[in-house]
């Protein structure tokens, strides 16, 4: 059991060990762990990008009384592979009078924000790259950029579609950015620490999405927003707008915006978990199991959710934001200021 | 009845949730032949020793798809020549199976009749009569097999 | 602060016009000030072909009139050529006509609804009422040979007779179906998103409604509960009990709604016209070639879109002299330009969904 | 049917402008003068008439015919109103599209089709045919492609 709990950082602390065995400087070893620390971000998003996607195409099937993709390989389990080997080999159009760098440059930076962010989330007991202090502003900070190549990518196709595509993108990220960083400030007030493996650790005794369940809600319904998932997936509303911002991009490019969505569902279901879920704290499985088990439990609601609502309207989608959510998480900070005191002064 | 804000919502994610959990109704369709009922109109068969080249068929056509040639055989009658039915034009109305006096032109039960050129989507029945195809009942009184129903839900 | 409005075309290529309709909207930041709608892009002249067919060679074209109709609309051609050569047509023809007509309602408000719902972003919604319009297809498949264009109706009849099969199959379906109705309502009826997205917005007054020549659900949603099968009952109509549903704020929950309340009725219809259906011929006699006396004649029948129309001139030949389909989706999205003013993009998707219009039947 | 007012109307206002062509239960067909076309279309509007249900033309060869529907929405009675034009060089009507909004794209559609102007339209541009498009399809002189020659084109 403790040998599965850590079977990652074994794994780590063995690379290590053989870096440093072959004589190397402990600057140099520590520049080679970082790398591999990236390369096994980039595994991670990779996989996770893959794997949801077919999840969720196997999902939808269900709802809709369909087996989903399930011709190649065992069900269907390689479909996602061929499509990508699909989208590789399509011919690449670029708009004539697209802002071709900008245009190229936009489907690379979708992928930055998550991969950054996933740095900061740990995995499980000590499993995470990079243990910050700051971690939650760090990852709030780094996740807040992802509205910038959606702007990039609708500016640069100069089409009227992925331009209104590219407004609602930045009206919505901006406008949702607030809630969830007021429902965060909730738990960072209880926990009094913005590192995420002390969080963690706070929820040892009881899970912060029971002492906090509005705060969640709330962080819920805005990471939904903030990764542009149905019923909030207004900037490629293809109802409406055919495909939003990404209406001029085709093949690889597209296939990377479509990853990185995977990708920052994953990141937010990641930071979810972490904040309110008690992270990789669970009973008989290794810790990092139970994360992915309740990582995978959110991005399974998100999914269900995106196959069940119609699209909101943009208008209403940031009323309900400003009139709604926001005095919402405002008074729930109010209100869990009031209890932190009462806690600490009276009991 | 308790009444709150996000109840239709979560009503809505009950019946999706229910449904994962039903079987599904895909006909996986190049896999499995879909059962094509006996009245299908599909492809053609023509029985040209049958045929009397009364030319019915051609004027009850509203669309122009058949091209029908005859000539006189030995005891002065009518033989058809040649026969075609271009499926490019082709309404499948079935004006022209129901109006044959002497039941030489049937459906068949065919219904993959897509071609990669437009030249191979007129059908010379006169030297391929596509007698082997399974034929449809449709216009001819014949009696039908049970076919068993099922309910979806 | 200088603002501009500019142009976006909505179509002919949009995944939500349904096919080639192209609208251009003067937007206003997300806000339509701007609408002109532009048809004719499916122009088959299916009114010139027909000039140059005989009689019964005109059915088939008219399948392709209202392509999710295609029963309906041959009933309606074929009952203006009667009305023409003055034909009674048996009673149990009269009868499966009306089961057809009303199954054929049933898949096409299926249709209707799922598209809605598919519009609006729940793509979900598309595939529960699709399985019953399926199985709807099935059944015709069955009985005529064809899934789309069947060709079905004949001067004076029906092509071919119901048989237990049809009528057990039937039976089946209708008993299920108001299951998968309840729990469509469940899905979609008190969805809030749902709600915030229809309610309220495409509003016609039914003095808009009666002036831009609206027919069919569209109509009864605005408060007008005009219905042919009522008003003026061809075939049997008038020996069955069915309510015409009807509401009164005319916005696109409630033309969601009369298409969901109109299947429960056509639900009722086709029960009791399947438990009256009389033995008996299927086809009146009538001589082989049809040669209405010279005249023209007017005839109208309640489609599921609305009211089609059927003028006919005949100068004594076989050939009909001259023949003019009021289609009801023609007149229905006339009203789009006006309707559209004022809201935004997205709800201009919510009205036009909500209209159920086919492009076949707009441009003929 | 229970027409009489309009009948009286029709005699008093146009004696020799308008006459009823056939009357049954349902339907009363009037043929009548293109100069009183829309007067005489208000005023059945006004009778209760008011769903205009179809604007269609027909080409009779010697002239034009200009037909419209009128129905009850309470009870199954019908006008139809039928107006000749027999300049078939420069054939002109008024337009109903101020009475009637769902004339406006009706009497597109004739214009497209059969060539009729219609006086006081609003927007009459072709609907069905692409601008720039020459003739009227509709018109019996238009020539119908059938597809008999398919065959011999091969």
């Amino acid at each position: 059991m403790e040998f599965l709990d850590n079977i990652f950082l074994y794994g780590t602390s063995i690379i290590r060990s053989i870096i440093t065995w072959i004589g190397f400087d402990p600057a140099i070893t520590n520049m080679i762990m970082a790398a591999v620390y990236t390369v096994a971000i980039l595994v991670i998003c990779t996989l996770v990008a893959l794997f949801y996607v077919l999840y969720e195409r196997k999902l939808a099937g269900f709802i809709q009384y369909r087996p989903g993709p399930n011709k190649l390989g065992p069900f269907g389990l390689f479909q996602t592979v061929a499509d990508a080997v699909k989208l590789l080999t399509k011919e690449d159009i670029v708009p004539r009078n697209a802002d071709k760098a900008l245009h190229f440059l936009a489907p690379l930076f979708v992928f930055i924000p998550p991969i950054l962010a996933l740095g900061a989330i740990p995995f499980g007991n000590k499993l995470v790259a990079v243990d910050l202090n700051i971690g939650m502003l760090y990852i709030l900070a780094v996740t807040s950029l992802s509205t910038i190549p959606f702007f990039l990518a609708g500016w640069s196709s100069n089409n009227k579609y992925t331009m209104l595509g590219a407004m609602r993108a930045v009206s919505q990220k901006i406008s949702y950015e607030i809630p969830v960083i007021f429902s965060v400030l909730a738990i960072t007030m209880i926990a009094g620490s913005l590192n995420m493996s002390e969080v963690v650790g706070m929820q040892g005794k009881l899970w912060f999405v029971f002492v906090q369940p509005l705060s969640f809600l709330i962080f819920f319904i805005a990471g939904i927003a903030e990764t542009n998932r149905a019923p909030f997936d207004l900037p490629e509303g293809e109802s409406e707008l055919t495909a939003g911002y990404l209406t001029e991009y085709s093949g690889m490019k597209w296939a990377l915006f479509f990853l990185a969505e995977y990708c920052s569902m994953f990141v937010f279901s990641a930071m979810a978990t972490t904040l309110f879920l008690g992270g990789w704290l669970g009973p008989v499985l290794p810790g990092w199991m139970w994360f992915v088990l309740k990582v995978h439990v959110l991005m399974t609601v998100i999914i269900w959710i995106r196959w069940t609502f119609p699209r909101i309207r943009v208008d209403k989608l940031l009323e309900f934001n400003w009139k709604i959510l926001i005095p919402a998480s405002i008074l729930n900070i109010f209100a869990t200021g009031i209890g932190v005191y009462l806690f600490n002064n009276f009991f | 009845m308790f009444s709150f804000w996000g109840k239709g919502l979560l009503k809505g994610l009950s019946v999706t949730g229910k449904v994962i959990f039903r079987k599904n109704l895909t006909e996986e369709y190049p896999l499995v032949k879909p059962n094509i009922p006996s009245q299908w109109r599909g492809g053609f068969a023509y029985e040209k020793d049958k045929c009397i080249a009364c030319g019915i068929c051609v004027l009850e056509c509203p669309n122009d798809a058949i091209l029908l040639v005859k000539e006189k055989d030995e005891n002065n009658k009518n033989v058809p020549k040649e026969y075609k039915i271009n499926l490019g034009y082709c309404l499948s109305c079935g004006l022209c199976v129901e109006s044959c006096p002497v039941n030489c032109i049937h459906f068949t039960k065919e219904f993959e009749s897509a071609t990669y050129l437009k030249k191979e989507s007129v059908l010379d029945l006169f030297n391929n009569q596509n007698l082997e195809a399974e034929r449809s009942t449709y216009g001819k009184p014949v009696e039908k097999k049970e076919e068993k129903e099922e309910g979806i839900l | 602060m200088r603002t501009q409005t500019y142009k976006i075309n909505l179509g002919p290529q949009h995944p939500s016009t349904h096919g080639v309709l192209h609208v251009v909207l003067e937007i206003d930041g997300e806000t339509i000030v701007g609408s002109e709608t532009n048809i004719g892009y499916l122009h088959r002249g299916i009114e010139k072909l027909a000039e140059n067919k005989k009689y019964p060679q005109v059915i088939p074209y008219t399948d392709r009139l209202d392509y999710l109709a295609g029963m309906s609309n041959n009933l309606l051609y074929v009952q203006t050529v009667e009305k023409m050569l003055g034909t009674e047509v048996p009673e149990r023809a009269s009868y499966i006509r009306v089961i057809i007509a009303e199954l054929m309602r049933i898949a096409n408000h299926m249709v209707g609804i799922g598209i809605y719902i598919m519009d609006l972003g729940a793509v979900t919604g598309v595939f529960y009422p699709f399985i019953q319009r399926e199985h709807i297809l099935d059944l015709f498949s069955k009985l005529c040979g064809s899934r789309m264009t069947f060709n079905y109706m004949r001067i004076g009849g029906v092509a071919v007779d119901i048989d237990e099969d049809f009528i057990r199959g039937t039976e089946i379906f209708l008993d299920q179906l108001p299951k998968m109705l309840h729990e469509y309502h469940t899905l979609v009826d008190e969805n809030e998103i749902f709600l915030s997205r229809t309610k309220n917005i495409g509003k016609i007054s039914k003095s808009q409604a009666e002036s831009f020549g609206l027919t069919g659900p569209n109509l009864r949603a605005s408060g007008l509960g005009y219905d042919l099968r009522k008003v003026a009952p061809y075939e049997v109509y008038d020996r069955f009990d069915f309510n015409i549903p009807v509401a009164y704020n005319g916005d696109c929950f409630d033309r969601y709604i009369v298409r969901m309340q109109e299947v429960e009725e056509s639900i009722k219809i086709i029960r009791q016209a399947m438990a009256q259906l009389p033995q008996g011929e299927i086809k009146a006699k009538l001589p082989r070639i049809i040669k209405p006396e010279a005249g023209d004649c007017y005839h109208q029948a309640e489609n599921p879109k609305g009211i089609l129309g059927c003028y006919l001139v005949s100068d004594g030949t076989p050939k009909p002299y001259r023949v003019h389909f009021r289609r009801p989706s023609f007149n229905n999205i006339s009203i789009f330009d006006e309707v559209a003013i004022g809201h935004k993009i997205a709800d201009f998707i919510a009205i036009m969904a909500s209209f159920d219009f086919v492009l076949g039947e707009v441009d003929a | 049917m229970e027409n009489n007012i309009l009948k009286e109307y029709i005699e008093r206002n146009f004696f020799a402008q308008a006459e009823i062509l056939s009357e049954t239960e349902e339907n009363m067909t009037i043929l009548a003068d293109k100069k009183i076309y829309k007067e005489i279309a208000e005023y059945i509007k006004n009778l209760g008439y008011t769903f205009l249900a179809d604007i269609t033309s027909t080409d009779n060869k010697d002239c034009f015919m200009v037909i419209c529907q009128f129905f009850r929405y309470t009870k199954n009675e019908n006008i139809t109103l039928k107006i000749k034009i027999e300049d078939r060089v420069n054939p002109e009507i008024d337009s109903l599209a101020g009475l009637w909004a769902t004339a406006d794209w009706h009497e597109r559609e004739v214009y497209d089709l059969m060539g009729i102007n219609f006086k006081g339209h609003p927007n009459l541009k072709r609907i069905l045919m692409w601008e720039g498009y020459k003739g009227h399809p509709l018109r019996k002189d238009f020539p119908a492609v059938t597809r008999k020659r398919s065959w011999e084109l091969g």
